[in-house]
C-alpha cells in the first residue's frame, strides 16, 4: 500500500498543495487531470527524484520520505520514454539488473518476447519507433521487479493506432503481474479503461477520488464535471467481426462498429455526443445502431440540448432546441436513439 | 528558347553594392588573419628552412615547446578534477548568488594578463597569502607549479564553460530514470552522465589546454624560468632578433594549429547525442 | 503531526556523498579565482592605499591606461568595420570553403600570444610583408599603430562571432518582408537586422574590447613603447618589484571589472528581441 | 496578368521543377498542396526573395525575374506574421509609405480602421495575439497598394475562430480592392471556399489547374482526387437566423445549421460524410436536415462505401456494406439523407 500524507512542494511554476492519497496493493491507479495541475511533479516526489517541501510517504509501512529514489524499487516511465541514447535496447533493458551486479540475458530474452522487441535489442533509441521505443522503456522497468510502477503520461506522444496496442500491453501487464500502478494522465477515455481509481487532480491539489464510474457519472463539483465531459465510452465484449464490422455485446445489447478487432476480446467503444440522433419511432436507415431507452437527464447547453438517455447503458447526446421542442423530449419519456457504426471507435 | 537564355535571364541581377562593400570588407579580416600567419610560416620554410630544422632539434627549443604541453596538460587535468564538478553544479542546481559565481568563474577571461600575474604573484609569491607558508614545501616562483598556476588561472574557465554546457544538454530525466532503475548518484553520473557530455568535456578540455599554452603574460611574471615556449619566443627575440624567434614561433604555432584543427573537427562530426 | 515534524522528516535525506565532494571541489575553484583577485585588491587597499593613491594621480600610469582603453577601442571599431560585414555574411550566405574561412577567423583565439607577436611583426615590422613598403606612411614598430594591429588582430573574433550569432537569431524572413515593402537591402539592414541584433553586437563590442586591453604578449613584441597598461605593469615589476607595479595592476583590474559588468548586466537583461 | 515560366530552383530539400502558371488580373488564385510540396518557396520566388536557377516570371507585359524585391511592388505575409518585434504596429504599418518617403497618418488611421486594430496601433507584436499579428500585418501590407498580395498559408497558425474572421476579412479586401491575390495553403476548405481558381500543386510540380469545381468534382488523377478528400462543403446564403440556429439556401434547397450567422450572409456549409445517415423512407428524427436525392455514384472503400446523392447539391456520405446491401442501394436509386443540424459546421 502507498500512503501519501499532506504532501506539500513548490516547484517552478507548479505547486503541490496537501496531497492526501492511499492507493491499495495490485491497485491500477489513474490521476487524472488537466495540464499545469502538477500530476508529473507528484508521480516525481513519489520516486524520490525530488524532496517534498513538507508530509510524508509511505511505501507497505516503511517512511521512504528520506529515501533516495535508487532504494525505493519504484519503475518510472517518462512521456518521452527517456531511453539512455548512447546505449542500445538490450543494455537498456539490462541497465536495472547491471546495477544490482546480476547477469542474466534470459530475463531480457523472456521480457524482450513478452513486448514483441526481442528483433530491436541491438538497435539505437534514435532508430525506434515512438511505440518501439515505450516497449523498450517498460521492458527496462519490469525487468527490476518494481513494487510500484509510476507512469507519466505513457500514451499521449503516442499516435492513435499505437495508443490502443499500448493501452492492452499496459493492461496485460497489470493483469499479469499484479503490480500497483500510478497512472498520470489528461485524457479520460484513457482514465475510465484503464483504472480500478481515478483521483481528479487540479491545480495542486485532489479534487475527487472513486471508481471511474463514481468520478464520471458523479463528479463532484462543477470543475470536475467539466474536465471530464461527456464523451461516451461503453465497455462491451466482441461477440463476431468479419468485413471490418464487428458485434459487441454492451451488458446484454448488442451494437455494431467498423473496427477490426477480434471476437471474443472485451473492448470499450467510443462515441461522440453530437454522432447521435434522437427520434421518437424506429426506423430503417443506415445508421446501423437503433436503441429505445428513458430520458433520464436534459441540460440546456446554448444552443443544443443534452440529453442522458438510460438504454440498458447510459449515453449522452445533444439535439438542438428546437428538435427538443418538436419530439416533445421530456424527462421519464421513451425515445429511439441511432447512430451509425462508422460513428463508433472501438478501443 | 533554350536552357541557356533562360540561365541568364535570371542571373541578370547584379549582387547588391552593399553585399558587394560587404564581401570586400570580409576579405579585408580574411587575408589580415591569414597573411599575418600564412606570411610567417611560408616565409620561415621559403627563407629560413634550415632554421627550422636546427630549432626543430635544438633541445632547448624543444625543452620549452614540451614544458608548454606538459603544465598546459597538468592545468588542464586540475581544470577538469575542479571544473567538472562546478559545471554539474552549475548546470543542475539553483541557488542565490549563482549569477555572481558564474561571474567570478569568468573574470580570469577578461582580466589583462600581466595583471593576472601580479594577482598570482600577491598570492603565490615567497611572501604571498598561500607561497609564503608553502614556501619550505612547494616553489612557485619560477618553477613548474608557478608556470601550471598561471595556466590553471587562465585556462580553467573554458573547460568549466563547456562543460556547463554539456551538462545542460543532458536530460535530467535521464538521470532521474538510471536513479530508480537502481543506480546511486556516482553510477548514474558515470554511466549515464559523463558519457553523454564526453563531446562537450572533450572539445572544452582541448579548448583549454590551447588557451594555457598560449598564455604568455601571467606566466612570465610568475615564472620566466623554466621557459615556456612562449617564453623562449620572447627571450630569443629581445636577445637574437626577429630571425631567431620565430623557427620557434613556427614550430608552436603548428602544434597549436593540430589542436586546433581537431576541435573543429570533433565539434562538427560528433553530435549524435546532442539534445537538437 | 505538526508542520515542523514534517519538515523534518521530509529532510532526513543526508546530501549525496558525492555531491558533498562535487561542492568542495567547486569551492576550491571558485576559492582560487576569488581569492587571487580579492586578496590583490584588498591587500592594495590596507597595506598600501596610498601607493594606489599616488598610482592614480601619476601621468605615466594614467597615460599607460589611458592608452589601453583608446588602442582597444581603435582596435574594436576597427573589428565592427570589418567584423560586422563578415558575421552578416557567415549567418546568411553559403558557400564551398565556409568552414575553413570560419576556423581561419577564430585561429588568432587560440594562437600563443608571443607567437602572434612574431606574425605580426613579420608582416608590419620595418621589413615586413606590409611594414616595408608602408614604412615612408606609417610606423607600426614602437607605436601606436602596432598596438592596436596587435589588439586587432587578436580581439576581432570575439566580435565577429558574437555579431553572428545576433544576425542568425534575426529571422531572414524580416528582411524579406523588409524588402517586399519597398526598403533596398541597405537600409533593410540599417532600419531592421541592424536593431534586431543589436544586443549582441553590443556585448560583441565590449568583450572585443576587454579582450583588447588585456593583450600582453602579442603587443609588447610589436611596441613596447609607448607603454599600454600591461607593459608598464611588467616594466615596473621588472625594474622596481611588485609593490610598485600592484597599484597599476589594482587599478586596471578595477577598469576591467566595470567593463565586465556591464556585459554581464546587458547579457541577463536585454533578451527582449531574443528569437527564444 | 502573372506569367510563370518554366521555373526552376532547387533551395535546401525543396525543388520546383519547371512551373509554368498564368493568373488573371484581379484574381483569387489558390495554389493548394501537402506540406512540402515546395509552395512557399514559390511564393518567394514570385516575391523575389530567391533567384530562381531557370525560367522567367512576368508580372504584366514586364519581365521581372531579374528585379530585387523592393521594385516589385507585391505584398507578402509570411504564416506567422512577421512583424518587426521593435516597432509598434503603427510604426509596421508605416514602414512602407516610410520607404516611398511618404508621411501620411490618415492613410494609417484608414486602414487601421478597416481592419479594426485602431486600437492597438501603440502595441508591440509580443502583446498581440495571433489574429490582431495577422491583422497588423495585412494593413502593412495593403498600406503599400501592391499589385499582387501573396499570402503564405494566412489561416493555417490561427485558432478556428479567428480563421473564419480572417477568412472573412481575405474575401472582402479582394472583393473590395480588385486586387491580384496568390495564395498558399494545404487546407482543401480553405481553398475552395475563397478561390476563383486552384492550382494542385505537389512534389515541386503543379499536376491540376481550374476551378474549385473542377479541381474537386473532376480531379485529374489518384493522387489529386485522394488529396482533395471527400469533405462536403455547400455554398449558401443564411435566410434565418435565431437562438443559434441558422437556415441556409443552398441552391434553392433549405438546410439548418447550429450557427451564430446573420441572415443575408452568404456562407460556406461543412459537413463530415460519415455524419450523413441514408434510408430509404422519410422519417422523424432530431435529425433537422433531411432530403430526398438520387444516388450518382457508389465506390467501396474496405468496410466502407463512399456514395454520391444529388438532392439539388451533391453530397458524399459513408454506409458500411451492411447498410448498403440491407437498404438495397443502387446507382440510380432514389434514397433519403439526413444529418444533424449540429454536425453542420458553417464558415
Amino acid at each position: 500500500m502507498i500512503k501519501i500524507k499532506e504532501l506539500h512542494r513548490r516547484w517552478k511554476e507548479f505547486r503541490l498543495a496537501g496531497i492526501d492519497l492511499e492507493i491499495a496493493d495490485g491497485e491500477y491507479f489513474v490521476i487524472l487531470g488537466p495540464t499545469g495541475a502538477g500530476k508529473t511533479l507528484l508521480l516525481e516526489l513519489i520516486a524520490g527524484f525530488y524532496r517534498p517541501d513538507g508530509g510524508d510517504i509511505y511505501i507497505g509501512d516503511k517512511n521512504v520520505t528520506g529515501l533516495p529514489p535508487e532504494k525505493r524499487n519504484i519503475g518510472f516511465l517518462y512521456q518521452d520514454y527517456s531511453l539512455f541514447p548512447h546505449m542500445n535496447a538490450a543494455k537498456n533493458i539490462e541497465f536495472g539488473m547491471r546495477m544490482r551486479g546480476i547477469k542474466d540475458s534470459d530475463t531480457v530474452k523472456k521480457i524482450a518476447g513478452y513486448l514483441n522487441i526481442g528483433h530491436l535489442l541491438h538497435r539505437y533509441s534514435q532508430t525506434l519507433s515512438g511505440g518501439e521505443q515505450q516497449r523498450v522503456a517498460l521492458a527496462r522497468v519490469l525487468v527490476i521487479n518494481p513494487d510500484i510502477l509510476l507512469l507519466d503520461e505513457p500514451l499521449s506522444a503516442l499516435d492513435p493506432g499505437t495508443q490502443d496496442s499500448t493501452r492492452n500491453i499496459l493492461k496485460s501487464i497489470h493483469s499479469d503481474s499484479n503490480l500497483t500502478v500510478i497512472h498520470v494522465t489528461h485524457d479520460q477515455t484513457e482514465a475510465r479503461i484503464l483504472a480500478d481509481r481515478i483521483a481528479i487532480m487540479m491545480d495542486g491539489r485532489i479534487v475527487q477520488v472513486g471508481t471511474p464510474d463514481e468520478v464520471f457519472d458523479r463528479p463532484i463539483n462543477d470543475e470536475v464535471a467539466h474536465f471530464v465531459g461527456v464523451e461516451n465510452v461503453l465497455k462491451g465484449k466482441v461477440t463476431t467481426s468479419s468485413n471490418g464490422i464487428s458485434m459487441l455485446d454492451i451488458g446484454g445489447t448488442m451494437l455494431e462498429a467498423v473496427s477490426e478487432c477480434v471476437a471474443g476480446d472485451t473492448v470499450y467503444a467510443c462515441l461522440r455526443p453530437e454522432n447521435i440522433t434522437l427520434g421518437t419511432t424506429g426506423i430503417k436507415s443506415s445508421a446501423r445502431n437503433t436503441y429505445e431507452g428513458r430520458l433520464v437527464e436534459m441540460e440546456r447547453m446554448g444552443a443544443l440540448v443534452r440529453v442522458k438517455v438510460d438504454c440498458g447503458f447510459l449515453l449522452n447526446a445533444f439535439v438542438t432546441n428546437q428538435s427538443a421542442g418538436e419530439l416533445g423530449l421530456m424527462y421519464g419519456e421513451t425515445v429511439v436513439v441511432s447512430f451509425k457504426a462508422s460513428a463508433v471507435h472501438v478501443v | 528558347m533554350g536552357f541557356l537564355t533562360k540561365q541568364k535571364s535570371a542571373n541578370n541581377r547584379r549582387t547588391d553594392p552593399l553585399m558587394l562593400l560587404f564581401y570586400i570588407l570580409s576579405l579585408v579580416l580574411l587575408l589580415f588573419v591569414f597573411v599575418v600567419i600564412a606570411n610567417m610560416i611560408i616565409g620561415q620554410v621559403m627563407t629560413d628552412l634550415s632554421g627550422l630544422v636546427d630549432a626543430a632539434s635544438s633541445k632547448p627549443v624543444l625543452k620549452s615547446i614540451f614544458l608548454s604541453l606538459y603544465a598546459g596538460f597538468l592545468a588542464t587535468m586540475i581544470s577538469l578534477l575542479l571544473g567538472v564538478p562546478t559545471a554539474y553544479i552549475l548546470a543542475r542546481k539553483n541557488f542565490t548568488g549563482k549569477r555572481f559565481v558564474e561571474s567570478m568563474l569568468d573574470v580570469p577571461v577578461v582580466i589583462p594578463h600581466t595583471v593576472a600575474g601580479i594577482a598570482l604573484l600577491t598570492v603565490f609569491g615567497a611572501n604571498g597569502l598561500l607561497g609564503a607558508p608553502l614556501q619550505p614545501y612547494i616553489q612557485f616562483r619560477d618553477a613548474m607549479p608557478g608556470i601550471v598556476v598561471a595556466m590553471l588561472f587562465v585556462s580553467a574557465p573554458y573547460l568549466t564553460n563547456s562543460a556547463r554546457e554539456g551538462f545542460k544538454n543532458v536530460d535530467p530525466k535521464l538521470e532521474n530514470v538510471a536513479r530508480s532503475l537502481g543506480a546511486p548518484l556516482w553510477k548514474t553520473f558515470a554511466i549515464v552522465t559523463l558519457p553523454l557530455a564526453s563531446r562537450h568535456l572533450l572539445i572544452g578540455s582541448i579548448m583549454c589546454w590551447a588557451r594555457a599554452i598560449s598564455e604568455f603574460g601571467a606566466v612570465v611574471m610568475i615564472a620566466y624560468y623554466p621557459m615556456i615556449g612562449p617564453t623562449l619566443i620572447y627571450d630569443r627575440y629581445l636577445s637574437q632578433g626577429l630571425s631567431a624567434s620565430r623557427p620557434i614561433a613556427v614550430l608552436l604555432i603548428l602544434v597549436t594549429l593540430v589542436i586546433f584543427i581537431t576541435v573543429r573537427i570533433l565539434s562538427a562530426g560528433w553530435r549524435v547525442y546532442d539534445k537538437d
